[in-house]
């Protein structure tokens, strides 16, 4: 397998964007994620699928910084980051999804996603922003400029002053997303974007992923139990089960393995 | 209607029939200090009652006008900001409480509104210093000057008190801690009793203070010392019952502490004896009392509180506090007339001025002279001691047996506190910081 | 100051257990030179004290981890309510003729609420009406029993049916209609109605201290007021006092009967979960309406337990209230949602207090040493000793 | 593990004989936003009904409105009724509904987090009044979600966003309902459990004459297994027939099912810029 | 958690518009009218120098402490409104802005306009130390925590700190000097303090709504999806006590200066719950909470209910004999306090501030009701 891997990245000439090497990870006696390794590699949609309780939430709130894992050490763009909290992570390019939608749901969409550009407002801080004429007006209408860009993007215009908790489980969703891309990630961890949508929107959805990587050529991971759907956006598959990474490959590859089959399919592929 | 014989008044040289004067006083009715302003209130409204069936003053009726703190300094703060905003403005206000004293003290006296307050600590007359006279006046001698007096008279009864050593066991909060300075302890050094350094406080609420008396007794101590009311002195005694203390520690007290109230509340912590635990507590006795039966002020009031069908309760200490006041009220009230010619041109510096210079006895009962000097608080006082009257009313009950008891529907039985003298009334000794 | 918090979050529990050895380090040295000097009769004597007066908060922190486990609500009202309770009891117990129609509304409020717990359309079912009607007639006669030798009884049967009447009053009219507010917004509701409270036991029972002799009868018993122990190993006497290990018992039957009631019956587990999540418990089908009326019937009926053997045990006036500030903190002490914990907590405060008393005097430990304690647990376990742990997961 | 493998319980009282209708409601949330704009509908005892339409366009209140959870979340039906056999649900507290038989398994997973995994379904089994068969019960929901058993000892807070999909609806089913309303069950299972989510609701429907209310975005699965369907649309039924009409239906077939004019999958990297328009306009 | 629900219904057309605090003419009218009428109010009282007695003289005094209480619950709101953290010991901190300030001028002759915005730090500092905790400790556990605040600091300056505090005894508060200019007089603090209170609220509502202030309320809304989007958590909840106990110190501050004695009971828990009820009653969460807050319990508590006892006085102990008169004024104050909270929390859990915005979106929207 890592040699495929090897064979893989000479093939498309990417660098790593991130590397997760051996990874464990248990809660008592849980073992949540054992051993794990891949990368995603600069400029690529990478898939995570998995039975439920696999591990991928795991696996990406350990990249994140929320679990620490027990064993193993994560790299980002080559420099290990398991030390660092949380938040510095979202400021070295991480941004996320939530699978249980986490939002201000007593924030308007619009709060939201300047919420979201909190690291790239700079100028901004206690006094400057307790004063606000001058330079945290010019920083707030600049950045607004960039929100409501992302707003047109996702196509919320008609949501942007509603309070999150008025909206609708897709919707909400939606906003997600558009938070994570306010914070202009170079890496995109999505879990299960998705879920909750009917065709029409997860082709919306579909194209708004495929178009930030297109345009922002922005690194991403995506957790999604829609196979057709992973198989037709993504460049590669990671499969866990039971906390294992059971098989990686090209969605090709993976369509045909056994294990996935077996774990994940079923006899429905 | 005339006032009784023994009342000697000024003369009044204006008429004020038709107008009527408002006695200003609020102060905490409901919080920790109730047992004391209730029946203060009582006292002040059936002497009222009185005074206005009998002529008021020089025609005056008398009202009053009164808010409850609940002993929450902020609601001091803002009953005291409505006081002073009224137009016209009081020429004098009445307070209970030395916290509440102490926080107006300077406001006061910007708005030049003198104030009259039965309890009094240094700071709330003389300020931080104890030397700076403010507007305000006291109806009874400070704290700190009453246990310097009971000094005096520990230090005067070694048979009594041998090897004296007192113990301050107290409430905590500015009343409580009031006579805890380093005068009354050098002062009580050179009466050759010793003052414990540690003071020892409680919570009204608490239920067990053992702890803090045996932290007294362990130190050394044979006397207590409480600056407390009502249930204070009564949890003290109960504690000391219980641990089988009672005989080799002494209790006393602030004049508050010989009260009523204590007896009532300490009446079924019985020692082996069978009389409450508090019999034999000393105190300060700056008045006369209820079973000073012939003197005619203290007459006056049983009439008084009989006639208004008072209970037991509320005949105490500070029902006698509520009565003097009112016709200390008068005496103020005729004499500023007389000199300023109308009620409507008085101000609050007017009453000041006789403030200042008043030598009065109200209702017989004490004596207020603010003449003598820089003093503004009263000075007469006694040592006293509380005991519990026998089946024949002739005197203490030595023992359960021969007491007067009568039942209660709770199914204990109330015994009825007297307080014996103990000393002449003496001038106590002047302990302000800086003297 | 990175540095500083990178270690710090990498060595969190070290660091945490560092603090907590310097604390009683400093703890030991200040105290060694009293230590030594003291007798052990005192340190007997302190702790056994500290643990029968914490037995009355143990009580009071019940109450409060009943109705937080029934509704997610921090009930400062609690003292509040042990002072109505108290008030109420003594009525009943020092009047010998009660006046049997007050019995009578009495009762028939009470009954009146307990059949509209789920909503006053119950009130049209015929059978719980005639349940009802025997109910307020049986109270009547209870509370109205003439006589010196019922008091006990009467006031019992009298104090539960008034707290109990309070206690769904203060449900139906302020906490139900909150339902699916800010907590914080349920906090103050909770303190609005100690004010109600507080207003309304003025009025009708007045300022002045009450002394509630219920102990009084334990002399009749043949109990003494107070056990004496010495022993020569002691250095000194010890005494217990009859009252406070009364209430002691009382406290700890209380508890016994919480944990059996938890134990056999789902009530516990469907107090969780409408605790927990209001709006899905009812969707379940769990009525919400009647757990939170019975939690707070429950809780009415403690609070008036703790009022009576606190104000027994020193008299009823309107600052028993504040009695309650020293059970706050033994209920986070012990957990929000652990009947162990409030038992727990209750008797950790109390021992604190009287060993700090004994220590260190200026009032160190009734009025610092339960909040000091308190941070202290809570640095190193953030939901109390036995606590449900709060579940993050993203 | 397959849910005909299970032993199937004997037909018990929860097989219903009542209709639900609905009749032209109309809801009002925070009385300003009005989401509902008259609704109409029928749930035949022991049939499958399928809701289908987009995110937000009022498939979740619809069920809130039967179940009575709409209360709770400052929604208002303003008018029209819903009928349970002779009974107005409309008028009836939630958990009244829920004793009734009507229960609703509630979008987005709430879970009772703090409880274990049994307990929540404990929790569940409380209002079925037959709760001495408890543990048989509990047994069948464990046979349906074997992965349940595993974890019923843990707090379900932890669970994984499936796992706790498959215990909100195994708490569901452990009421016994006589109309189990569904709101998106396959949300975020996988796909081997996806197909064992509709055997079971099969099963549940066809064993113990339970009627179902669908709402699910998997439209494909759920069109298999609905006997009738409605689409929705900005809070009307736009459309409604038996299901395999609805299957053969143009729209039906481009926006729900993800088919293309030939009937064949297409590929989601396919999609085109175009839609966009379509939809602004359309 | 308190909410920041705003009704639909607002549009602008462009940011700076979107940006403005008063976005319209009538507000900005309201806005400056109101201000205006603030800043003549003791000029119209019988000892203001035009000689006039339209408003009587009390208001001053009612002004001057609304403003006051108006900061430190602003502060209040800062931390429990937007930062969801909810604080029972708010009256601790004011209390040490009290007697840090007054100690300042007192021990080193600070004059009183350096005084009181380093008394704010000082009290911003020690919040801080009891902001610790919030790291890990949440909701009522946190509100323990700071009630334990309000036990441990009074403590502290009343037994250890005694020398410096005077322990339970006042403290006398030395004259507020201007270079040689005495602010005796309530007038001239009046001016002083009002436009004091204007600024503090403006800062903090500028605060509240530029990057610190959305940082604030993701803590409040989901702590772990922010600290996951890039937002130090711990450093924001720091940040709110901090603040917050600035406001408080700076109230405190100028609460001394106003009135020249401290006595330490003043700052009790009863205070802290009052500061609780006018951020709830008045809108926790919203920039027009806390003033809307400390008018309405100042004027229940000052003006209606004293009326509404007054009448009852008689009356109650004449319809239920058992009833004494001289528990009538004690009992119903809180009664009626108590009932007004209850009844207003259960008709506007929100506050008065949500209502307004309802109010002004409904004017604005009129006349379609939906
Ligand atoms: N904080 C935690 N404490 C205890 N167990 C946990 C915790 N977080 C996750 N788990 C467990 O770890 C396992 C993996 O969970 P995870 O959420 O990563 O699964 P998943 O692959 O995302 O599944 P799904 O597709 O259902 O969302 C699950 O069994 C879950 O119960
Ligand atoms: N509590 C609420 N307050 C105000 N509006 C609401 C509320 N809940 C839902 N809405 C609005 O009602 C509309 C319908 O919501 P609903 O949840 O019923 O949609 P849905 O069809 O279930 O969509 P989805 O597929 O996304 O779950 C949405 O526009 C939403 O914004
Ligand atoms: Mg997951
Ligand atoms: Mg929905």
């Amino acid at each position: 397998m890592e040699v495929n891997i090897v064979a893989d990245r000479e093939k498309l000439n990417m660098p790593v964007k991130l590397r997760v090497d051996n990874i464990s990870l248990s809660f008592g006696g849980i073992k949540a994620l054992r051993n794990v390794s891949f990368d995603i590699n600069e400029g690529e949609i990478l898939a995570v699928i998995g039975p439920n309780g696999a591990g991928k939430t795991s696996l990406t709130n350990s990249i994140n910084g929320f679990y620490t894992p027990q064993e193993g050490t994560i790299y980002f763009e080559g420099k290990p980051i398991n030390h660092l909290p949380p938040y510095k992570r979202a400021k070295l390019g991480i941004s996320r999804t939530f699978q249980n939608i986490a939002l201000y749901t007593n924030a308007t969409v619009l709060d939201n996603l300047m919420a979201a550009r909190h690291i790239h407002m700079k100028a901004t801080n206690l006094i400057t922003g307790a004063i606000f004429y001058g330079v945290a007006q010019r920083e707030e209408i600049e950045h607004r400029r960039r929100v409501e860009e992302i707003i047109d993007f996702l196509e919320m215009e008609s949501i942007r002053k509603t309070t999150v908790g008025a909206l609708s489980y897709g919707l909400r969703k939606r906003v997600e997303l558009g938070r994570a891309l306010a914070l202009e990630p170079t890496l995109l961890l999505l879990d299960e974007p998705m879920a909750g949508m009917n065709v029409e929107e997860k082709e919306d959805m579909a194209r708004f992923i495929i178009d930030i990587h297109e345009r922002q050529g922005t690194t991403i991971m995506i957790i999604e139990h829609d196979i057709g759907l992973v198989m037709d956006i993504s460049h590669r598959i990671v499969v866990l089960d039971f906390g294992q990474k059971i098989s990686e490959g090209t969605p090709q590859q993976i369509r045909h393995d056994e294990r996935v089959i077996k774990a994940y399919l079923g006899q429905e592929a | 209607a005339q006032l009784p014989e023994f009342i000697k008044h000024t003369e009044c040289e204006v008429d004020l029939t038709g107008e009527t004067i408002t006695i200003y006083h609020f102060g905490d009715i409901s919080g920790p200090y109730a047992f004391i302003t209730q029946p203060l209130l009582a006292g002040l409204a059936d002497t009222i009652a009185y005074w206005n069936a009998h002529g008021g003053i020089c025609g005056a009726m008398l009202t009053t006008d009164n808010k409850d703190t609940g002993g929450n300094p902020a609601q001091t703060q803002a009953h005291y900001d409505y006081y002073r905003a009224l137009e016209p403005k009081p020429q004098l206000i009445v307070l209970y409480a030395s916290g509440d004293a102490e926080l107006l003290r300077n406001q006061v006296a910007a708005d030049q509104i003198p104030v009259i307050i039965s309890a009094g600590s240094v700071e709330g007359l003389y300020g931080e210093d104890g030397q700076t006279p403010g507007w305000i006046y006291a109806t009874n001698p400070l704290y700190v000057d009453q246990l310097g007096m009971f000094c005096e008279f520990v230090g005067a009864n070694p048979a009594e008190f041998p090897d004296p050593v007192i113990a301050y066991v107290s409430w905590a909060g500015a009343f409580g801690e009031a006579a805890f300075m380093p005068e009354a302890i050098d002062y009580c050094a050179e009466q050759g009793v010793k003052i414990l350094p540690e003071p020892q406080y409680f919570r009204p609420t608490d239920t067990d203070i053992s702890t803090q008396i045996l932290n007294a007794v362990d130190a050394g101590a044979n006397i207590i010392y409480t600056n407390s009311l009502a249930s204070g002195p009564a949890l003290i005694a109960k504690t000391l019952n219980d641990l089988g203390l009672l005989d080799e520690v002494k209790l006393s007290g602030v004049n508050w502490a010989l009260d009523t109230s204590v007896g009532l509340l300490g009446r079924t912590s019985l020692a082996d004896n069978g009389l409450p635990a508090v019999n034999g507590m000393y105190g300060s006795l700056p008045f006369r009392w209820w079973s000073e039966v012939q003197h005619p002020g203290v007459a006056f009031n049983r009439e008084l509180a009989t006639a208004n069908e008072r209970a037991l309760s509320v005949q105490n200490i500070a029902y006698i506090l509520g009565s003097t006041l009112v016709d200390l009220y008068h005496e103020i009230y005729v004499r500023t007339v007389n000199r300023v010619g109308s009620l409507s041109a008085i101000t609050g510096s007017d009453i000041k001025e006789t403030l200042d210079n008043i030598d009065y006895n109200p209702l017989d009962m004490y004596n207020v002279n603010f003449a003598n000097g820089a003093r503004r608080s009263t000075t007469g006082n006694r040592i006293a001691q509380m005991f519990f009257i026998n089946a024949t009313m002739t005197g203490p009950a030595t023992s359960g047996d021969d007491a007067m008891k009568i039942p209660n529907p709770d199914g204990t039985n109330i015994f009825v506190p007297i307080l014996v003298p103990r000393t002449e009334v003496q001038d106590v000794p002047d302990l302000r910081p800086g003297n | 100051m990175e540095a500083l918090q990178k270690f710090y979050r990498e060595n969190r529990t070290l660091v945490t257990w560092l603090m907590v050895a310097a604390v009683f380090i400093v703890f030991y040295l200040l105290t060694q030179e009293r230590l030594n000097s003291l007798r052990p009769s005192r340190m007997v004597q302190t702790t056994i004290t500290g643990l029968l007066v914490g037995g009355v908060y143990a009580l009071i922190a019940l109450g409060i981890v009943l109705i937080n486990k029934a509704s997610g609500v921090f009930n400062f009202a609690q003292g509040y309510m042990m002072l109505f309770g108290g008030m109420l009891f003594y009525s009943f117990f020092s009047t010998p003729n009660v006046n049997p129609l007050a019995a009578g509304a009495l009762a028939f409020g009470t009954v009146l609420m307990v059949l509209a717990m789920n909503g006053w359309r119950e009130l049209r079912n015929l059978r719980s009406l005639g349940i009802g009607v025997a109910a307020v007639v049986v109270l009547t006669l209870l509370m109205s029993w003439q006589g010196e030798d019922v008091r006990m009884l009467r006031a019992i049967v009298g104090g539960i049916t008034g707290s109990v009447f309070v206690g769904l009053f203060i449900e139906r009219f302020t906490i139900r209609p909150l339902i699916g507010q800010p907590l914080f917004t349920m906090v103050l509701m909770t303190l609005a109605v100690s004010e109600i409270l507080k207003g309304f036991v003025n009025l009708i029972w007045g300022s002045v201290p009450i002394s509630l002799q219920i102990f009084s009868g334990l002399e009749r018993l043949g109990l003494p007021n107070t056990i004496r122990w010495e022993a020569e190993f002691l250095q000194g006497r010890v005494v217990v006092r009859t009252d406070l290990l009364v209430t002691f018992f009382l406290a700890l039957a209380a508890f016994v009967g919480f944990v059996l009631f938890f134990r056999y019956t789902n009530v516990g587990l469907a107090m969780r979960a409408s605790a927990e999540n209001q709006q899905l418990a009812q969707s379940v089908g769990l009525r919400v309406r009647v757990i939170l009326a019975v939690a707070w019937g429950i809780t009415a009926i403690l609070a008036m337990l703790a009022g009576v053997l606190q104000g027994g045990a020193s008299q009823l006036d309107l600052n028993l209230p504040f009695v309650a500030f020293s059970a706050f903190p033994a209920v986070l002490l012990g957990g929000l949602e652990s009947i162990t914990g409030a038992l727990v907590g209750g008797l950790i405060i109390g021992l604190v207090q009287d060993w700090g008393n004994l220590l260190y005097g200026n009032q160190a430990g009734t009025e610092l040493m339960p909040y000091l304690v308190l941070m202290i647990v809570l640095i190193i376990r953030p939901d109390g000793l036995f606590g449900e742990k709060r579940i993050e997961r993203i | 593990m397959q849910a005909e493998a299970v032993k199937a319980p004997e037909v018990r009282a929860a097989s219903s004989s009542l209709t639900l209708q609905v009749n032209n409601i109309e809801v009002i949330y925070n009385s300003v936003i009005l989401v509902l704009r008259g609704i109409s509908f029928t749930v035949e005892p022991g049939q499958v009904v399928s809701l289908l339409g987009p995110n937000g366009a009022g498939k979740s209140t619809t069920l809130k409105a039967i179940s009575g959870l709409l209360k709770a979340e400052v929604g208002e039906i303003t008018r029209g009724n819903i009928m349970w056999g002779n009974e107005r649900l409309d008028l009836l507290s939630g958990e009244d509904i829920v004793r009734r038989g009507v229960v609703q398994v509630i979008e987005g997973r709430p879970l009772f987090r703090h409880l274990t995994v049994e307990e929540n379904l404990r929790v569940g089994s409380m209002t079925y009044r037959g709760g001495r068969e408890f543990s048989y019960d509990l047994e069948r929901v464990y046979a349906y979600f074997p992965r349940l058993k595993d974890l019923s000892k843990r707090i379900s807070g932890y669970l994984s966003g499936g796992e706790g999909q498959m215990l909100v609806i195994g708490r569901a089913l452990m009421a016994h309902p006589k109309l189990i309303m569904l709101d998106e069950p396959s949300l975020g299972l996988a796909p081997m459990l996806v197909e064992e989510i509709f055997d079971i609701v099969r099963n549940i429907n066809r064993q113990e004459g339970t009627s179902v209310l669908l709402v699910e975005q998997n439209a494909h699965a759920a069109l298999n297994l609905a006997d009738y369907g409605y689409v929705m649309e900005n809070g009307r039924i736009v459309l409604d027939g038996p299901a395999e009409q609805l299957r053969e239906n143009a729209d039906i077939k481009e926006f729900y099912l993800g088919l293309n004019q030939m009937g064949e999958r297409k590929s989601y990297k396919d999609v085109k810029h175009y839609k966009r328009r379509k939809r602004w306009l359309g | 958690m308190a909410s920041n629900i705003r009704p639909a219904g607002v549009f602008d057309t462009s940011y700076a518009q979107d940006m403005k605090i008063n976005r319209t003419r009538t507000s900005r009218f309201l806005a400056n009218a109101a201000f205006v009428a603030v800043l003549l109010l003791p000029l119209l009282t019988a000892e203001g120098g035009l000689g006039l007695s339209v408003v009587p003289a009390v208001w001053v005094g009612i002004v001057v402490r609304i403003a006051i209480y108006t900061i430190a619950v602003i502060g209040l709101n800062i931390l429990m409104g937007y930062t969801g953290q909810i604080s029972l010991g708010h009256a601790a901190f004011v209390g040490v802005g009290a007697y840090s300030g007054a100690l300042m001028a007192r021990l080193w002759g600070i004059p009183f306009w350096i005084a009181v915005p380093l008394a704010g730090l000082f009290t911003a500092l020690v919040g801080l130390l009891f902001g610790l905790p919030s790291l890990r400790v949440k909701g009522f556990y946190l509100a323990m925590a700071t009630l334990a605040a309000q036990f441990i600091i009074p403590w502290l300056m009343r037994y250890p700190m005694e020398r410096l505090t005077n322990g339970s005894r006042p403290l006398e508060v030395p004259d507020p000097q201007f270079f040689g200019f005495s602010f005796g007089p309530q007038v001239v603090m009046y001016y002083l303090i009002i436009p004091l209170a204007v600024l503090m609220a403006f800062l903090a509502r500028n605060l509240t709504r530029s990057r610190v202030g959305r940082a604030l309320i993701s803590v409040r809304d989901n702590d772990l999806a922010a600290e996951l989007l890039g937002i130090n958590v711990f450093r924001y909840k720091l940040l709110a006590f901090f603040v917050s106990s600035f406001y408080a110190g700076v109230a405190g501050a100028l609460w001394a200066f106003d009135i020249g004695s401290l006595s330490l009971d003043k700052f009790n828990l009863a205070l802290s719950i009052e500061f609780l009820a006018m951020l709830i009653i008045g809108g926790a969460g919203f920039p027009l909470g806390p003033l809307f807050g400390v008018a309405f319990i100042n004027i229940l508590r000052e003006n209606i209910i004293p009326n509404v006892v007054s009448n009852f006085k008689v009356v109650l102990p004449n319809v239920f004999p058992f009833i004494a008169v001289a528990d009538v004024e004690s009992s119903l104050v809180p009664f009626l306090f108590g009932l007004a909270l209850v009844i207003f929390l259960i008709v506007e859990p929100r506050g008065l501030a949500y209502r307004w915005e309802i109010l002004r979106i409904a004017w604005k929207i009129r006349p379609y009701a939906y």
